[in-house]
């Protein structure tokens, strides 16, 4: 096995992990940490794919992970606020009882 | 000689693992320093508890600790004995893994800030390339252990003390960065070795030291304050005011883990000290040309012990601060002033040498400092508190 | 493969397991952490210093204090009773279980063509702030904005309503 | 300016700073094992029991001897917290009027109850009960040794004028008239007797002046 493909498959199998998460937690929050947790594994490949790609020096792939990191500290921002609205219109944070498009 | 008082940390530990096999030497060096970090600052914490004291005493007309040993200088030992021997206590409704890890956690990240701290010429555990980044990566991990423990304890008072603390924590990074990153501009460099030696040079004996421009005294003055509310201190230790919340988050912690505690607060005061000293009061280098003689390490350590007075100084002053009034002052002033200090720091970049930019950068500075003044103490959410009586 | 990935491998896995399965929302968490900066040290054996850094500073120091804040203010943070898992819980995990095996069948059938060892890259934070100011200096731009207009919006969001309170 | 007040501050703390360095009376604090303050006249903390040095009744120690206390339990049922215990003897002894009393064959105070109220005081009829100026008595044992029995409580009436002065003047000046009260009225008692048996009528005028006197 090559370093890169431990890297890779430990980033699937994150994401995997996060993807899970998300389908099958009930907390709005948990949701949201498994979305984060597939986006650092998607970072892990993006820095494992510029470290062993050919032109590390282009920086691009170590781009792409930092403009990523910055989207998803806004993305995570963005969605514990609207965790936040819901619970406060709606007095949980449980997915299954939010299934009704009524206020 | 004066090379070799400099260098003697430095030569000492190559005399030491040059009786290593050459695999082993950089392993063992670096846990040689670690161990050295490791004892020195919690020294260094013991003599700070005794000035403290001993200080904010005198300050108040008292004598301050004089029962232990001679003028009470073997009080933290008698301190540190008692707290060791004191029962530990867990709450029986505790998270007792997460009320363990929380100490732990805040400890390390505290001790891991000194590794990329130069404390002397040539004396730096890992000179990182981005050893500033390094830096405040570490020190936001302790907020996570600050809440840590004040959730783990279950006892509200804990819980608002910690929501307080990492409120205000990270309100108060956003200056203590942005203050920092004005360093980073004129040096060009996140390693803060480089940052030191941008600022060891002399014109005639005055030294080089950012503190010595407008954006850097406006800098440090921002970053002083931030520094006050990263740790805790007074005039912003409402998240222990023992007063409103008995002891803030440590409050159910007893006997050595809460003098981890105790420990951590102290050591992350000379860890950011010791980074304010480098980014403004030029890390180890001497204060005038003809004191180069002095060994650098004295004169980091001396620094350090400098702030830490002042921060003593301060605590024995001010009066606490009402929450409202920290994150007002955090949002609308200290953050505002950071930002200008930015672009007034890349205008000192561009306008080059003369005295023009010492003008410009000054005036620029003195008329924000004092309008911002103006407009936010008549504000009301800021000034001195109006009461309503009632009617 | 060296012994120090497999460590960190082991840590961002079952931090991220641990996450996914505890009931106490503190302890998914305070667990997501772990999974976090074992990411930063994976990034750290990369040689990406920077972007671990970035990583820890931004994960670790907002992300899970902003997720612990969010907890505590819709009053997660006790063990609730009943199960954690919504009810079609079967249908995620299968769904996860897929995507992991074609994510995997596809790493491996393709290793043989994967780049193997390379020369560690010397990059340093100076290259990344060149980098940023010139060739990346649009999505730089682009990211400050929505760094800022996500600022905004979270605080709109969670404002409370008060005209409609009274 | 914004700051201005925190610079006074922080020079109104630096000179105290200093100033305790160089002027001693910035520094107030008396080290208190080593230094005291002598206690001001009027210091009370917990009950004592005065007893008269001259040994009236013989036998036993002094201070059992001249004890004040005639068991009357007065003071027993005053006090609010009720840490006083008495036992009153089976046989009497003569007081300082030459009068046969009871007396206390037990007398404890309880200190960890008592509070200092000096109602005892206030309501012996006997001066016998009085306030103490001893107040570091901490002990080893909780209940034990805090509570104090007669031979603990028991201080001479020179003890008392050591420690309140003025106030154990006005007492022993009233105890003498008290005594010189008895005496003449012992003695109004005496001549009736004498009288009487001398001569059988016209005594009865002679004790009407002594009971006018007092």
């Amino acid at each position: 096995m090559t370093p890169l493909t431990g890297f890779l498959l430990v980033a699937a199998l994150l994401f995997a992990i996060g993807l899970a998460g998300a389908l099958t937690r009930r907390n709005a929050i948990l949701v949201l940490i498994g979305i984060e947790l597939m986006l650092n594994a998607a970072n892990l490949n993006l820095i494992a794919f510029w470290r062993y790609g050919p032109h590390p020096e282009a920086l691009t792939g170590m781009m792409f992970a930092i403009f990523s990191i910055a989207v998803a500290a806004a993305e995570a921002a963005v969605g514990l606020g609207l965790v936040i609205s819901i619970y406060r219109h709606a007095h949980t944070t449980d997915l299954d009882m939010m299934n009704r498009m009524k206020g | 000689m004066i090379e070799k008082m400099d260098q003697i940390f430095v030569s000492l530990l190559h005399w030491l693992i040059s009786f290593l096999p050459a695999f082993l030497q950089p392993f063992v060096g670096v846990v040689i320093c670690v161990a050295v970090i490791v004892c020195l600052y919690p020294a260094l914490f013991a003599l700070a508890v005794l000035l403290e004291r001993k200080g904010l005493g005198r300050m108040q007309n008292r004598y301050g600790p004089n029962r232990v040993g001679p003028f009470g200088i073997l009080q933290p030992i008698a301190d540190g004995v008692k707290s060791l021997t004191k029962e530990d206590i867990v709450p029986l409704s505790a998270d007792a893994v997460v009320h363990f890890l929380a100490p732990v956690v805040l400890v390390v990240a505290v001790f891991m800030g000194f590794a990329v701290l130069p404390m002397g010429r040539n004396m730096v555990l890992v000179d990182m390339d981005a050893g500033l980044l390094f830096y405040f990566a570490m020190s936001a991990t302790t907020e996570l252990s600050v809440f840590m423990a004040g959730w783990s304890s279950r006892n509200k008072y804990s819980l608002l003390g910690a929501m307080r603390a990492v409120a205000q924590m990270i309100s108060y990074e956003v200056p203590l960065l942005m203050s920092s990153v004005a360093v980073v501009m004129i040096t060009g460099s996140l390693s803060l070795t480089k940052i030191v030696a941008a600022q060891d040079s002399y014109t005639g004996i005055f030294p080089h030291w950012y503190i010595f421009t407008p954006w850097g005294f406006a800098g440090f003055v921002m970053y002083a304050i931030a520094t006050t509310a990263e740790t805790n201190r007074s005039p912003f230790d409402l998240p222990e005011g023992e007063s409103e919340l008995v002891a803030g988050y440590h409050t159910e912690y007893s006997g050595f883990k809460f003098a981890l505690f105790f420990l951590g607060e102290y050591v992350a005061m000379f860890s950011i000290s010791g980074l304010g000293t480098t980014l403004f009061l030029g890390g180890w280098s001497a204060p005038f040309s003809f004191l180069t003689w002095v060994p650098s390490w004295i004169w980091f350590f001396s620094k350090i012990m400098l702030s830490i007075c002042v921060f003593i100084w301060v605590r024995g002053t001010l009066p606490r601060l009402r929450q409202d009034q920290l994150m007002n002052f955090a949002w609308k002033f200290v953050l505002p002033m950071t930002l200008l200090n930015l672009f007034v720091a890349a205008l000192w970049h561009f306008l080059g040498e003369g005295w023009q930019r010492w003008v410009f950068c000054s005036a620029i500075l003195v008329v924000a400092y004092v309008a911002m003044g103006l407009v936010e103490m008549r504000s009301d959410h800021f000034g001195p508190r109006k009461y309503r009586y009632a009617e | 493969m060296s012994v120090v990935f497999y460590i960190l491998a082991a840590m961002t896995i079952a931090g991220g397991l641990a996450a996914m399965l505890l009931k106490n929302t503190v302890h998914c968490a305070l667990a997501v952490t772990v999974a976090f900066s074992g990411l930063a040290f994976l990034f750290l054996e990369l040689d990406a210093q920077f972007a671990g850094f970035a990583q820890i500073l931004v994960y670790v120091g907002a992300v899970a204090i902003l997720v612990v804040f969010a907890i505590l203010l819709t009053r997660g943070s006790e063990t609730p009773k009943d199960s954690v898992y919504s009810k079609n819980w079967l249908a995620g995990l299968v769904i996860a279980a897929g995507v992991f095996a074609v994510l995997g069948w596809a790493v491996l059938q393709s290793a043989a063509v994967l780049p193997h060892e390379t020369a560690t890259p010397t990059v340093t934070v100076l290259d990344i702030g060149n980098a940023l100011m010139t060739r990346y200096v649009l999505p730089l731009e682009i990211v400050a904005l929505l760094l800022t207009v996500a600022m905004i919006g979270a605080v709109i969001v969670a404002l409370h309503e008060k005209t409609e309170a009274q | 300016m914004l700051g201005e007040g925190i610079l006074k501050g922080l020079a109104e703390t630096a000179k105290n700073f200093f100033g305790s360095y160089f002027s001693k009376e910035r520094l107030t604090t008396v080290e208190y094992p080593e230094q005291r303050i002598a206690p001001i006249e009027a210091t009370r903390d917990f009950p004592f029991l005065v007893y008269d040095e001259e040994n009236r009744d013989g036998g036993g120690p002094e201070w059992e001897a001249g004890l004040r206390c005639v068991a009357c339990q007065i003071c027993e049922k005053e006090c609010p917290p009720k840490c006083i215990y008495i036992e009153k003897s089976k046989d009497k002894k003569l007081d300082y009027l030459g009068k046969a009393q009871y007396y206390p064959a037990r007398f404890d105070i309880d200190i960890s109850v008592c509070m200092s109220c000096q109602i005892c005081v206030e309501v012996c009829p006997f001066e016998s009960i009085k306030m103490d100026t001893k107040f570091e008595m901490s002990t080893t044992d909780r209940f034990g040794g805090l509570i104090l029995d007669r031979e603990h409580l028991a201080k001479s009436n020179t003890y008392y004028h050591k420690i309140h002065p003025t106030e154990a003047a006005a007492v022993d000046a009233h105890l003498a008239a008290e005594k010189v009260k008895a005496d003449a009225k012992a003695k109004a008692a005496a001549d009736a007797a004498e009288a009487k048996a001398a001569a059988a009528s016209a005594v009865k005028p002679a004790v009407k002046p002594a009971e006018g006197a007092a």
